[in-house]
């Protein structure tokens, strides 16, 4: 990766679509975690933030933003009321898209997609097939 | 957002059959009665021509009969919108019992068609539809007498 | 400490007057190394205005070509935000960020 | 000779693939009220949809970034979920419109009445959604629109006076007992009907469950420019045909049937047969694209895996977000709503919500950053701000008009 190039947080990396191991879409860049460095005057990005949990806190400061968590609350199929956080070392490649070197399985919203595979599409024939 | 909001409160509205508002003018209730003429005269017009183009052989049944009962439908709910509507006065009620006549034969018309379809035979089709050009010229006449 | 946190936070000058609020943030890789990454990225600055549409697109920040009358609209309200580097940051509890310049003293956006 | 044949058969695709419920219901009815009086507004639809389609065709072609991603990266996750919303609402009501279009078109030939055959039209819907490739998918749907092109061959066997038809078309007048907001109305559901922003989320879309990239530039260029005209002129000679046949004889088109009827009369039977073939691929292929459609939007917005490119178990969420708008589309056809009514109001709206997506996709089709060197050139941008200059006040008056005419009532 090459050192000291600038990015626009909001602009370049904010909102992006996350793609994992074999092109797998895995969520969006919903928000960054920052970490103060040791002298606590620099702040750092440490990891990615995705999947609902990390949505809802960043619309929280809006009406709908406190609704969306409140459903996810509840709605959440396993119950983690937080989102997956990904280190950001696992990044190889920041693009019009974020590659990350990890299974789909591991990130964001994988929690929720796994729960609706298993105890909805995983029951209708043919689910497993590929298309072509 | 707003616009969402504000159309879907149009569109429940609009998709929820409901009675036309009355008419408090002897004007305003003709108007509805025009409208009325007019979209009626849509609906004879739809049977005799798909009545006609069906006894040329240029239409098949199952086709002709859901064009035909689809405007009986379209008849008589314009029928029953329009008679849910209170004359404001008597000339009113003289123009709706001219328009409820007309409009009565023609559903009477089209009911005798759509059943002539439905016994599939679409070659009598013709004589079958033919009192609806009488129908057709009437409402016409109602529509530009009023208008 | 989420970026959202920083991105909405209220801006404050030298003199108390309010600068805005953070549009966006400028990061440079030349933090710690997080392997196989690399370098991590630091908060090199912000982006300091009140927040609109304009500020997602990019005209000045990314030299987005056109079309022309957009470009004329976006790159002006662009403009009128102003650049904060993090070393004139005096301090951020999370909701406020005050800056040791007053808005005079700095400088608008660059790519 | 594999990439021509790849392209003829994309642009046939696009023709046949052009025209949904929306045109045919908007083209004919117009056509029956106003005759040829609004046909300049299919021409300024058409060219609205080239510009905008292929622009999101280059930018997923090239970035990889299909419309609602960049709806989102663009105006941020709150706009962008607003937008969400509204453009699920009216994808939905059109879904709702061809599902109806669909079980019409059987009834038309199966005597049932339509309501019946809803809940199997849904199953086949979802079936082909299933299990059918996405190519597949769109070639046998495309090209069996194509049988439209009945319509053409009607108006040509009917040897209108051409002179006369091409004075009409350009010299538009307002008839007598029309009045100027019911013809802007008319004209605002026309420009809906051509330009409809699912259309290009599954254009869009589609680029990037066939992989598009840099090489198939040519062929987005063949399906936008050669494909959507061809696909407009079938609109305008639906609507010609209509104005010809129907007009005169005072019948306004208020069922999806009398569309057909046109045809039968000048052509006869077999032609009818094809107008009704046609109907039937156009509204069931529509509805694929708008039940797809949702499961798109809603995937782009959270970034998960969408596509009929996976297997569907990889991309649950996707199908259960598309069974489940079938479900409800077939819900609202079974209350009995007339179809049309339904159908004219998801052409308005797509109208009025036509710069919540093309925004984001003319300012991303600008930037280097997606592009590298394949943006806009000036030309296109200029006619693309025109247009997004047009679709804002379009945007502004639908809503008013909409109270104003009772819906063109």
């Amino acid at each position: 990766m090459t050192e000291g190039r600038r990015v626009w947080a909001g602009l370049q990396l904010l909102d992006r679509q996350l793609i994992a191991h074999e092109e797998r879409l895995a969520g969006c860049i919903d928000d960054l975690e920052l970490i103060a460095s040791d002298d606590g005057d620099q702040l750092h990005v440490t990891a990615i933030l995705s999947g609902p949990g990390a949505l809802a806190y960043r619309l929280g400061r809006r009406r709908f933003g406190r609704w969306l968590r409140r459903v996810h609350a509840c709605a959440s199929p396993t119950g983690d009321r937080d989102s997956t956080r990904i280190p950001f070392n696992v990044v190889t490649d920041i693009g019009s898209d974020v590659k990350l070197g990890l299974d789909a399985e591991e990130t964001g919203s994988a929690s929720a997609e796994r729960w609706t595979r298993d105890h909805v599409i995983s029951h209708i024939p043919g689910s497993g097939h590929a298309p072509e | 957002m707003l616009v969402i909001v504000v159309s879907l409160a149009v569109l429940a509205w609009r998709m929820v059959p409901h009675p036309v508002g009355a008419a408090r003018t002897y004007g305003k209730y003709q108007g509805k009665a025009v409208t009325t003429a007019k979209s009626a005269l849509s609906n004879v017009e739809t049977v005799r021509l798909a009545a006609r183009t069906a006894a040329a052989g240029n239409a098949f049944g199952p086709y002709t009969t859901v064009v035909i009962s689809d405007a009986e439908e379209g008849l008589s709910g314009v029928q029953g919108t329009f008679d849910s509507i209170q004359p404001p006065d008597d000339r009113a009620d003289a123009l709706a019992q001219d328009l409820d006549a007309l409009l009565s034969d023609a559903l009477e018309h089209v009911r005798e068609a759509r059943v002539a379809v439905r016994r599939g035979v679409l070659d009598e089709l013709a004589t079958v539809a033919e009192p609806l050009t009488d129908d057709a010229g009437k409402l016409d006449a109602f529509k530009e007498q009023h208008s | 400490m989420h970026l959202s946190d920083l991105l909405h936070s209220q801006v404050l000058g030298a003199d108390g007057a309010s600068l805005g609020s953070v549009d966006d943030v400028r990061l440079v890789q030349d933090g710690p190394l997080l392997l196989p990454f690399g370098a991590a990225f630091r908060v090199e600055g912000l982006m300091v205005g009140h927040r609109s549409v304009g500020t997602r697109l990019g005209y000045v920040r990314r030299g987005v070509r056109g079309p022309w009358l957009l470009r004329i609209i976006f790159a002006a309200l662009e403009r009128r935000a102003r650049y904060v580097p993090w070393d004139d940051v005096v301090a951020w509890d999370g909701r406020t960020v005050r800056v040791g310049k007053r808005r005079d003293e700095l400088g608008v956006v660059v790519p | 000779m594999k990439k021509m044949l790849q392209i003829t058969l994309g642009i046939l695709t696009a023709i046949g693939g052009f025209v949904d419920i929306g045109d045919l219901v908007a083209n004919a009815a117009v056509g029956a009220r106003f005759r040829l009086g609004l046909a300049w507004v299919v021409l300024v639809g058409v060219v609205g949809i080239i510009v905008y389609a292929e622009m999101a065709g280059r930018v997923a072609a090239i970035s990889g970034r299909p419309v609602f991603s960049l709806v989102r990266e663009r105006l941020g996750p709150g706009f962008g979920l607003a937008n969400l919303v509204a453009s699920l609402f009216i994808n939905f009501l059109t879904l709702s419109a061809e599902i109806a279009g669909v079980a019409i078109a059987l009834a038309m030939v199966a005597s049932v009445h339509y309501i019946l055959l809803v809940p199997f039209t849904a199953v086949l819907i979802w079936i082909v959604v299933w299990r059918l490739p996405f190519e597949r998918m769109e070639q046998v749907f495309g090209l069996g629109g194509l049988a439209l092109l009945a319509f053409m061959f009607a108006l040509v066997q009917f040897g209108p006076d051409w002179g006369n038809v091409i004075h009409q078309a350009t010299h538009p007048s307002i008839a007598k007992e029309e009045n100027i907001f019911t013809y802007a109305y008319f004209g605002i559901a026309l420009f809906g009907a051509a330009m409809t922003p699912y259309e290009v989320f599954f254009f869009s879309s589609g680029a990037v469950e066939e992989r598009w990239t840099r090489k198939d530039l040519a062929l987005n260029r063949a399906n936008v420019y050669v494909g959507f005209p061809l696909g407009g002129a079938l609109s305008l000679s639906i609507m010609a045909i209509a104005s010809l046949v129907l007009a005169p004889m005072h019948i306004g088109v208020d069922t999806l049937p009398q569309v057909a009827l046109p045809v039968a009369v000048v052509s006869g039977k077999i032609a009818l047969a094809c107008a009704i073939l046609g109907i039937f691929a156009a509204t069931f292929g529509a509805a694929l694209e708008t039940g797809l459609s949702a499961g798109y939007c809603l995937g782009q917005y959270f970034g998960w895996q969408w596509g009929k490119y996976v297997r569907p178990r990889e991309a649950a969420r996707f199908h259960v977000v598309v069974i489940v708008m079938v479900l409800l589309g077939v819900l609202v056809i079974m209350t009995g709503v007339d179809p049309v009514k339904v159908t004219e109001y998801s052409i308005v709206l797509s109208a009025a919500a036509l710069p919540l997506t093309y925004f984001p996709i003319l300012v991303v089709s600008n930037d280097p950053d997606y592009m590298g060197d394949k943006t806009n050139g000036p030309v296109l941008n200029f006619i693309a701000t025109l247009y997004l200059g047009l679709i804002v006040i379009i945007a502004l008056a639908t809503i008013p008009l909409m109270i104003i005419t009772k819906a063109g009532a």
